[in-house]
């Protein structure tokens, strides 16, 4: 039985071409970049053309792009260097109520330290309302970070029209691009963002990287203090060989963007279409707004997802789930509660997101093994109708 | 993650269902922590004659759950109130750490089954 | 001809046993470790298999072990992350004025942020004094940040006594033990440090992957938030393949220990002691201190070392200087200076820093280019003595 | 790093060494900086007939002296002045931005060296 990945908004595998780019800076070419000598020429030129390529793929210049080591790492120096960098002009920093936890701890972490800190709403398709947005806005905003596309749903936010609304009132503009990036085309030189956060596993480049945009002339103070790396603003010797895997992975995400597009969204719909045919009583998460046209986060009632996940286990198939089961705290997905979902329809979300090596055939599969798992796990569950006396509980 | 123990009750779960009118019924969780189970036994002279669950959860859930009816089953009630929470984890060769709180909610049902029939009975 | 890598202290090679161990992460096992289904299981055990290595080289548990990007991360979090933990408790940190800028440039920002941090001085030999520390501590003293080994002159600090007045006065410890690590034993099961930092790519592991020690019950406030990862003291998806590069470096290490140490003590002794001979008005740089056994640094008088450099680069030879125009900054290196050595020596010095493949060989050809290299530097010095009218700057 | 011609000239150093009773001499550099240079001049008919240097300092420390002396030599005074740093940078293909200012002092040293030569005989 062959394994099927339907998982790639978790991560995704590194590409051949990716990891043939990084090899030589795992063995012979393991030189510091810093380093004046032989041994520095060749990684320092490596990361320097990394940067171009990251920079060709985001539209912006090579000085605008910080190496980090994770989607995470780039979020905080965006969101806590702004607000640090800009904390005598004000305190107040507008996000979401669904963004990842890379933000969203991020900011909490900030209130404690005296800023304040608006989480906008989203309906119950999981859009925000850019009227929500104009109204939270204060004399003493200093950045809005909102981002581009969500990871659970796919649902994808107007940053176009974000990035207007704070250049009008000169307000920062952050925005996690690391589910968008190498899915929809991101171009920072036609929008109004000055922070814009990518990561190099969810493109089809190693873990343990990513970078971030920096709009000339925004100031940060940085969150890794140390050596003068990265134009001082992030210390510490740099991952060379995931510096590589990233901008190869960025090179390949520029030329490959359209078909891969055109294949993905085909066999996503042809995957939630085939659910929507054979299960009932489930709910599309985000199914009315604009989403990434990789992931279908579907809601199943009356039963849990890590159940749902364990069964798909059992037929060497990957997916993820919104239920606190999987997640290692205790609370089901805040992305699926800010919709207005109940807590039962949160814990009994599967997310599918898929990616360039999915096929037909593995959909098909999906659609033929899936429907007897959620029938088994519904005629064990309380809360099923078909129960003689399902249990209602009190809110 | 989980033990083969675990893996074997998830897939082929003893006891499920509802016996009705039941002598006791004991309904726990709730659906915000995303573990819910209702066990009902079956009582005869303080003997568990027959007890079914049924619960919507994770695979830990769905596992303690049957592995508690699995214990009980024959067992008289003094003997079942014994059984705690962690006496049906170790049963299972153990839990993963993050769900032996959350999920292993099965003796609590149980314990909640015996004393509504304690108090009908009374 | 062959080159020649005398700058281990900036940089190792990969070892071939550490990338053998790494190749699964980058190629089919490229999971995420937070994942329950199949594609997460082994990267997770790999993982945690890593943690158990380090741990064991450390002498600590391995839930003592925060996987970290760097060195400069760990140190970061290791300090700033007591500093904000703590900072009810006081607001005063002591550390050295030799510290690596990881350390320092921390430390510098915590000052801005209302912390209070005493620079210790050294000797001429770069060794602290431990009356120093003692009366440099207050009753609002909450860390005290010390270098296991100078990453400049190899020199090694009184870690044990540091430790013992730290936990006298119940104050926090960190030791930045990146360039003794691998090296000389470390154990913190015998050491009273409370934070330890390793970096990977200072131990024949790969860039872009360190390590802290935090000993059960020391509080921390993260430098990344994130997710629930590193038992939520630093979010962002684990580098799997740094990491299981760093677990397998660290069994190495302490598999090959002994051996290495008596290697590379003869080969660094036969370095220092022909450049002795063969060259005029040198000084060791800590030559009168313990110092690590694979580092020599010597400050050769009228000249300034990157033009040494270039010249030992001619001949394929990698060496490191203290001067300022080889670190980006316009200061010569704050170690010697620290020392009390003259700007000029500073910047004439030369940082020879051995490791496991150098050989008695690469030792003599050293020896034997070295020499012309210096004499044509200064015949060209406006500061030689043998020039006509030497050049006297006033100070 | 370093451009070719950068190389040649800290290989190849062009008019190396002090000229004895020169009629111009050039301190410039401090050693904080780690670069000091000295250059000396011999003078005719304000013509520069012959020019040396001593450096204390990086690669481009150095082979931005030889160059500057090299593009001095048999020029003009008036022609000399003329020359700034960046001039000596460009005749060397580029500089590493690291260096553009704390090694490229050359010129400096050229212009100390002429206004010493005015001041003796002036
Ligand atoms: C003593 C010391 N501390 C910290 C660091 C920083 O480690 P990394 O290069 O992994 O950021 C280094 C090396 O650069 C070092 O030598
Ligand atoms: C939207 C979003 N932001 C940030 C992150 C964090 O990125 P990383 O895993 O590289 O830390 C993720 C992925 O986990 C994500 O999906």
């Amino acid at each position: 039985m062959d394994k099927i990945y339907f998982d790639h908004n978790a991560t995704t595998p590194v590409l051949d071409e990716v990891f043939d780019a990084m090899l030589p800076y795992l063995k012979e070419e393991w030189g510091n970049p810093s380093s004046i000598h032989w041994a520095g020429r060749v990684p320092k030129k490596a990361v320097e053309d990394a940067r171009e390529k990251v920079a060709a793929f985001l539209g912006c210049s090579p000085v605008e792009i910080i190496f980090t080591s994770s989607g995470t790492e780039s979020d905080n120096l965006g969101i806590k260097g702004l607000a640090y960098a800009k904390k005598k002009k004000g305190n107040h920093i507008i996000t979401t109520k669904v963004e990842h936890p890379a933000v969203l701890k991020t900011c909490k972490y900030l209130e404690k330290e005296g800023f304040e800190v608006t989480y906008l709403n989203v309906d119950e398709e999981g859009m925000i309302d850019l009227g929500d947005l104009k109204e939270s806005i204060r004399p003493e905003t200093i950045l809005i970070t909102v981002m581009y596309a969500n990871n659970e749903t796919g649902v994808i936010f107007p940053v176009e029209e974000i990035g207007r609304i704070a250049k009008e009132h000169k307000i920062t503009f952050h925005t996690d691009a690391v589910q968008a990036a190498g899915k929809i085309p991101i171009d920072t030189s036609s929008l109004d963002v000055d922070l814009l956060t990518i990561s190099g596993h969810k493109l089809y480049a190693p873990k343990g990287v990513g970078a971030l945009f920096v709009r000339r002339g925004t100031r940060l103070v940085p969150v890794i203090h140390g050596g003068h790396h990265e134009r001082n603003r992030r210390g510490g010797t740099e991952n060379v060989a995931g510096i590589v895997g990233l901008g190869t992975a960025c090179e390949i995400a520029t030329r490959d963007m359209e078909k891969e597009r055109a294949h993905l969204e085909k066999i996503t719909k042809r995957l939630e279409n085939g659910i929507i045919e054979r299960v009932p009583d489930i709910h599309i998460n985000g199914g009315g707004s604009p989403r990434l046209m990789n992931t279908s986060n579907i809601s199943f009632e009356f039963i849990e997802g890590e159940s749902i996940l364990l069964g798909l286990d059992m037929h060497q198939i990957a997916a993820s789930s919104g239920s606190a089961c999987t997640s290692g705290s205790l609370e089901p997905t805040h992305v699926l509660l800010a919709m207005g979902k109940t807590a039962e329809l949160s814990h009994g979300s599967i997310r599918f997101s898929l990616g360039r090596t999915n096929t037909v055939d593995e959909v098909d599969l999906l659609i033929d093994v899936l429907p007897p798992i959620v029938e088994r796990m519904r005629s064990m569950s309380p809360l099923y109708a078909g129960s003689n006396e399902p249990v209602v509980f009190k809110r | 993650m989980y033990s083969d123990k675990v893996m074997d009750h998830f897939n082929n779960p003893r006891n499920v269902g509802e016996i009705e009118e039941a002598d006791g019924t004991g309904s726990v969780g709730n659906p915000d922590c995303g573990d819910i189970m209702k066990l009902t036994l079956s009582i005869e002279d303080n003997k568990i004659k027959d007890v079914k669950f049924k619960t919507f959860g994770c695979g830990a859930a769905i596992a303690t759950s049957s592995m508690v009816t699995e214990l009980v089953m024959g067992k008289n009630i003094d003997e079942a109130e014994d059984i705690s929470n962690d006496t049906v984890a170790e049963a299972l060769d153990g839990l993963p750490p993050v769900k032996m709180h959350c999920s292993n909610l099965a003796a609590d049902a149980l314990h909640a089954a015996i004393k509504d029939y304690k108090e009908k009975n009374n």
